[in-house]
């Protein structure tokens, strides 16, 4: 109880930080949408491409955009040490690590549910066409990217090579997360009726989130304690 | 008796082979304030993050109050100025002070308070980012000071303060002695240590070499420490 | 004296407007193949037109930024850009709901949007910037240099266009397409008489907006000087 | 004379730095062939596609491990503020730059280099047939990548946003040299012979190059004082 | 009559409205020592920057030696130490000393030199990351001295260093003086700004509200400064 009240004070404090600027909610928008053109000039993808790629290129959009936001995660406290106040404080390394998780899981989601018409728009794809189970299968991957790229900016944040590492290290390790992601989306999106192998994907999907959620609460606090 | 305010047994700290702390073992009474003194490189900074539960000791225990650091309810009863101010830039300064103030469950009468007591209620709304270096200094002391907390770790606090600043912190150093709190603060500047301790400490490469009472002579010679106890290099 | 100006101006602007939306609505004539909604164009370009505009005089007083360090032309480049930031999302808009009417989708990897869309993003980028850095003098430098570098771009961009199959109408405008009418002379006329009417309200949000930069920069040096006293 | 001299040094300190520890390049390398699996797993690219795509594919690559590199190129300066000591040293700003610049080109330039066969392996690319051709291309596209990308990295080096902010400025202002770049490495992968307007990118690409040098080395003073 | 070594000639530097330093103006012949004393954001650092070419004045002008600060021959000629040290960590203290001799034309005989002087030697080939607090310092002064600056700009050069340190720098500082050499340095350690200046500057909210020559009681008492010439509040 008193952990879950302790990682609401965090994850409410880097939420007020975020929206008092708004700068990354509004950097990584922008970011998304370049990435967005970027493909539209590399790939010049048709419409039947998109109708098959569709899930992997909004993916490939969140998983960059995603790697921004976590990245924030324990970079934020650098400039004046404040990671030291909040773990010589009460909160433990579970809630301080969940409390940010938490955080970046809000963003991200938020990010994302903004990029989705756009990708609509800009892409030609009619994607409200089974929205509930599109939301769930963002939220799992989203919290897939939250807690494992928080967890490793935790690892990283002190390195002078954070914004290179980061992502090195993450995107190998969210894969078995990213790809039921990408096919469970890619399936949703053209409204296809379910394969066989939805249910699959989705418990692997589900599978990850509870395996690494699990570990990394548990090893928080030994990453946080230096 | 009661258990000691704090108690270092046998501490080492190394970084890859390299020991910054060597066997280091103190007792603090409740109520004593210590100078934690040393050259550049000597292991205060060291020292203070394993009392404050932000490092671990590699070999040895410490005690505060009897009970281990890494306990929620000891650590709710430390307060820590580091090097750096820890605050959010972004935030203003009441939202600062609710954040922390919220994780050691401080009343907002208190955070109030304390925004009065460092001078800040007329800013108190605007984001820290915009405040000088004094103001920020102050709003610091008033996050490590306002959950009332009876140990207090302060890492070379007057380092490029100014004379006002400095007298400020000296001020509500010596109101929570006098309320019976345990101070330990490193620092090169000996002279505005000395005022306030009532222990001396010496740390040389890692290793205490002198633990004890502040003299008459420590007060009046600033170099006096350093040539009696120190190594020759 | 500026508020006299700008309600002047809102004095000639406002009715023009609204002459000419009456004009466009009831009198031109439709066009041949696209029906009504080709109306839309009256705003489509000269909204660019406007944004165009805006941005060329926020490269213009960048570069007298630099050159001359006074705080003025810094505002007269903010306000600029965020007008003409306007004016190409009216732009951008007119031009989705035109193609999700006559193409039947709202976007089309098609050159000149692309580009549209890539001028929007930079002057965007140049706004985080700005909002990004809090020191006014730095801010105003780094910003100046972006701009340059982004107009610098917008110009490559432009030439690119003509090396570029397109699906977006080609040029219409008589003084483009050299003297060739594509369109009828009524509708051309229209459409300058519009683009007067767009940019008239363009210098009234640039002055409106620089009254605002200039009160935000009072209100900031005399927060800095309360700060300072303590 | 003396500019060139003291840019080389800087180039040469640059470069030193990043050989002693090789982790920017190790962990841009690894990050790129992240990247790459990404795509492969994402679109599932059918040898006609990789044909018709490899030079967009192989730039986006590139541009992205690009942003993570000029990154460094100010970023690197920051720990002890020895940029400071830099600009109060007798090396004008343009100097500076060049030399920075420099040393991105060389580090880009020798990742690119190493990429190529990698890309080549994964995607099953015929990449050598008109090797001296690409290597040029590369050349032409990595230096406006070197130059604009270090240049916007001075203007961004003191944000906090600056992993964000940096390639969302860079980007955009970067896709006049990129898309002439993706044509004529797809063109030149291809082997096919030359289309008519062959020339006509890389005429936009020299130029673009032209411009942002000179209008870069013109203005860098000017930033680097502040 | 030669020029003055430093002339500020109604120097403002404006960040926004806001004036950090408003009309300073002061000449310093060579060979002078002038300690530049303020409050926590005083706008010591900013005249700093502007005397050393790191940064424009907003109004005014600066010459040092007669000259732009921004020429190439001017800049040779001056030394920087600013708050922080100026090194490459991955760089070893041999390649630091060489990147920046190279710019500034020093020969690989007077880096090892140096190297000796501030007792480097047996470590030079080593990487600055792995340095003590203390011998990064120390190398940091050799790296700003090692081409004979006629000019030194400091920017509290003593803060958290230990006594040791202190006393190789002020030997050095003192050395560079006799050689002829102007110091300008910021601190709030009075003190030890005291034993070394001949010139004194106070700084009060960008303006220079005392510049003259340093008295006794300047020397015996640290307050005096403050209470003769700085303002009430
Ligand atoms: C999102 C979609 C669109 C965007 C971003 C867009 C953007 C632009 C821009 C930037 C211009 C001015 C360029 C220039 O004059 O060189 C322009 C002009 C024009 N647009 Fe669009 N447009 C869009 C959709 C459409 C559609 C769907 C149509 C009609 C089918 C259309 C018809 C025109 C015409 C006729 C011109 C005038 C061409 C000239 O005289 O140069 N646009 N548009
Ligand atoms: N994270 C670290 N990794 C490796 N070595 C470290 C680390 N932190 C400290 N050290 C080393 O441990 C020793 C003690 O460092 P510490 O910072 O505790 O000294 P200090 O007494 O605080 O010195 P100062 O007066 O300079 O602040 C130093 O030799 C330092 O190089
Ligand atoms: N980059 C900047 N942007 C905005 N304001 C600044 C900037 N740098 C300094 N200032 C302001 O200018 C004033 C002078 O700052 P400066 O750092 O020169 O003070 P200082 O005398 O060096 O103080 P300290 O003793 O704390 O180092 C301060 O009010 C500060 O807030
Ligand atoms: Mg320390
Ligand atoms: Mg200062």
């Amino acid at each position: 109880m008193t952990m879950l009240r302790h990682a609401a004070v965090v994850a409410a404090k880097d939420l007020r930080s975020e929206f008092r600027t708004k700068e990354s909610i509004n950097s990584t928008m922008s970011f998304s949408v370049v990435i967005l053109l970027l493909f539209a000039f590399a790939f010049d993808p048709s419409p039947d491409m998109i109708a098959e790629f569709g899930g992997g290129l909004l993916w490939i959009v969140f998983v960059f955009a995603g790697a921004l936001i976590v990245n924030r995660a324990f970079a934020r406290e650098l400039p004046n040490d404040c990671i030291d106040v909040l773990v010589s404080s009460p909160a433990s390394g579970a809630s301080l690590f969940l409390g940010k998780a938490a955080a970046a899981f809000v963003l991200l989601y938020g990010i994302e549910c903004i990029c989705l018409p756009v990708f609509g728009i800009l892409y030609n794809v009619t994607w409200w066409r089974s929205l509930g189970g599109l939301l769930g299968v963002l939220a799992l991957g989203t919290w897939a990217m939250a807690c494992v790229g928080v967890f490793i900016s935790a690892l990283t944040v002190n390195l002078r090579l954070r914004e290179v590492m980061l992502p090195m290290l993450v995107y190998p390790v969210l894969i078995p997360a990213i790809l039921p992601a990408m096919m469970l989306t890619n399936t949703l999106l053209t409204g296809q009726p379910m394969p066989s192998d939805f249910m699959v994907w989705l418990r692997l999907l589900a599978g990850f989130n509870i395996m690494f959620t699990t570990l990394s609460v548990y090893l928080a606090e030994t990453i946080l304690v230096r | 008796m009661s258990a000691p305010a704090v108690a270092a047994a046998g501490v080492w700290k190394y970084f890859g082979d390299y020991p910054a702390l060597r066997d280091v073992r103190f007792e603090l009474q409740p109520g004593e304030c210590l100078a934690l003194l040393g050259r550049n490189g000597a292991g205060k900074t060291t020292l203070l993050r394993i009392l404050g539960g932000l490092s671990g000791a590699s070999k040895g225990a410490v005690e505060i109050n009897g009970g281990d650091v890494r306990a929620s309810e000891t650590r709710a009863r430390i307060g820590w100025l580091g090097h750096s101010i820890g605050l959010y830039d972004e935030l203003s300064a009441r939202e600062n002070l609710r954040t922390f103030g919220a994780l050691y469950g401080v009343s907002r009468a208190v955070i109030t308070e304390w925004l009065e007591k460092v001078n800040l209620t007329h800013v108190a709304d605007a984001p820290v980012r915009e405040y000088s270096r004094g103001m920020r200094q102050r709003l610091a002391v008033a996050r490590a000071f306002q959950h009332g907390p009876r140990l207090l770790l302060l890492d070379e606090p007057f380092t490029s303060l100014d004379d006002k600043a400095i007298a400020l912190l000296q001020g509500l150093l010596a109101e929570a002695r006098a309320s019976g709190a345990t101070i330990i603060l490193s620092t090169h500047q000996i002279r505005e240590a000395m005022e306030l301790a009532s222990k001396v400490a010496l740390l040389d490469r890692g290793k205490l070499v002198h633990f004890g009472e502040r003299t008459e002579e420590m007060l009046a010679d600033a170099g006096y420490l350093y040539r009696t106890y120190g190594s020759a290099a | 004296m500026r508020r006299k100006v700008i309600l002047a101006l809102g004095a000639v602007a406002l009715p023009l407007l609204l002459r000419n939306l009456y004009v466009i609505m009831f009198l031109v004539p439709d066009e041949m193949e696209q029906g009504p909604i080709y109306r839309i164009f009256y705003y489509h370009l000269p909204a660019f037109f406007t944004a165009a505009l805006c941005y060329l005089t926020a490269m213009v007083t960048s570069i007298l930024y630099l050159a001359k360090k006074d705080p003025k032309y810094d505002a007269i480049a903010v306000s600029a850009t965020e007008t003409g930031l306007a004016f190409a999302a009216v732009n951008l808009i007119t031009g989705m709901i035109w193609g999700r009417i006559s193409w039947g989708i709202w976007w089309a990897w098609d050159p000149r949007l692309t580009w549209a869309l890539i001028c929007w993003i930079m002057y965007f980028g140049y706004l985080m910037l700005r909002s990004a850095i809090d020191d006014p003098t730095e801010r105003a430098k780094n910003s100046a240099v972006l701009s340059i570098f982004a107009s610098a771009s917008v110009a490559v961009t432009w030439k690119a266009i003509e090396w570029w199959r397109t699906q977006h109408p080609g040029p219409v405008l008589s003084i483009r397409t050299g003297g060739v009418q594509k369109i009828d002379p009524m509708m051309e006329q229209m459409l300058y008489v519009n683009t007067i009417a767009l940019v008239l309200l363009a210098v009234i949000f640039v002055l409106v907006r620089l009254r605002q930069e200039e009160v935000q920069r009072e209100i900031d040096a005399l927060r800095r000087y309360a700060h300072a006293m303590n």
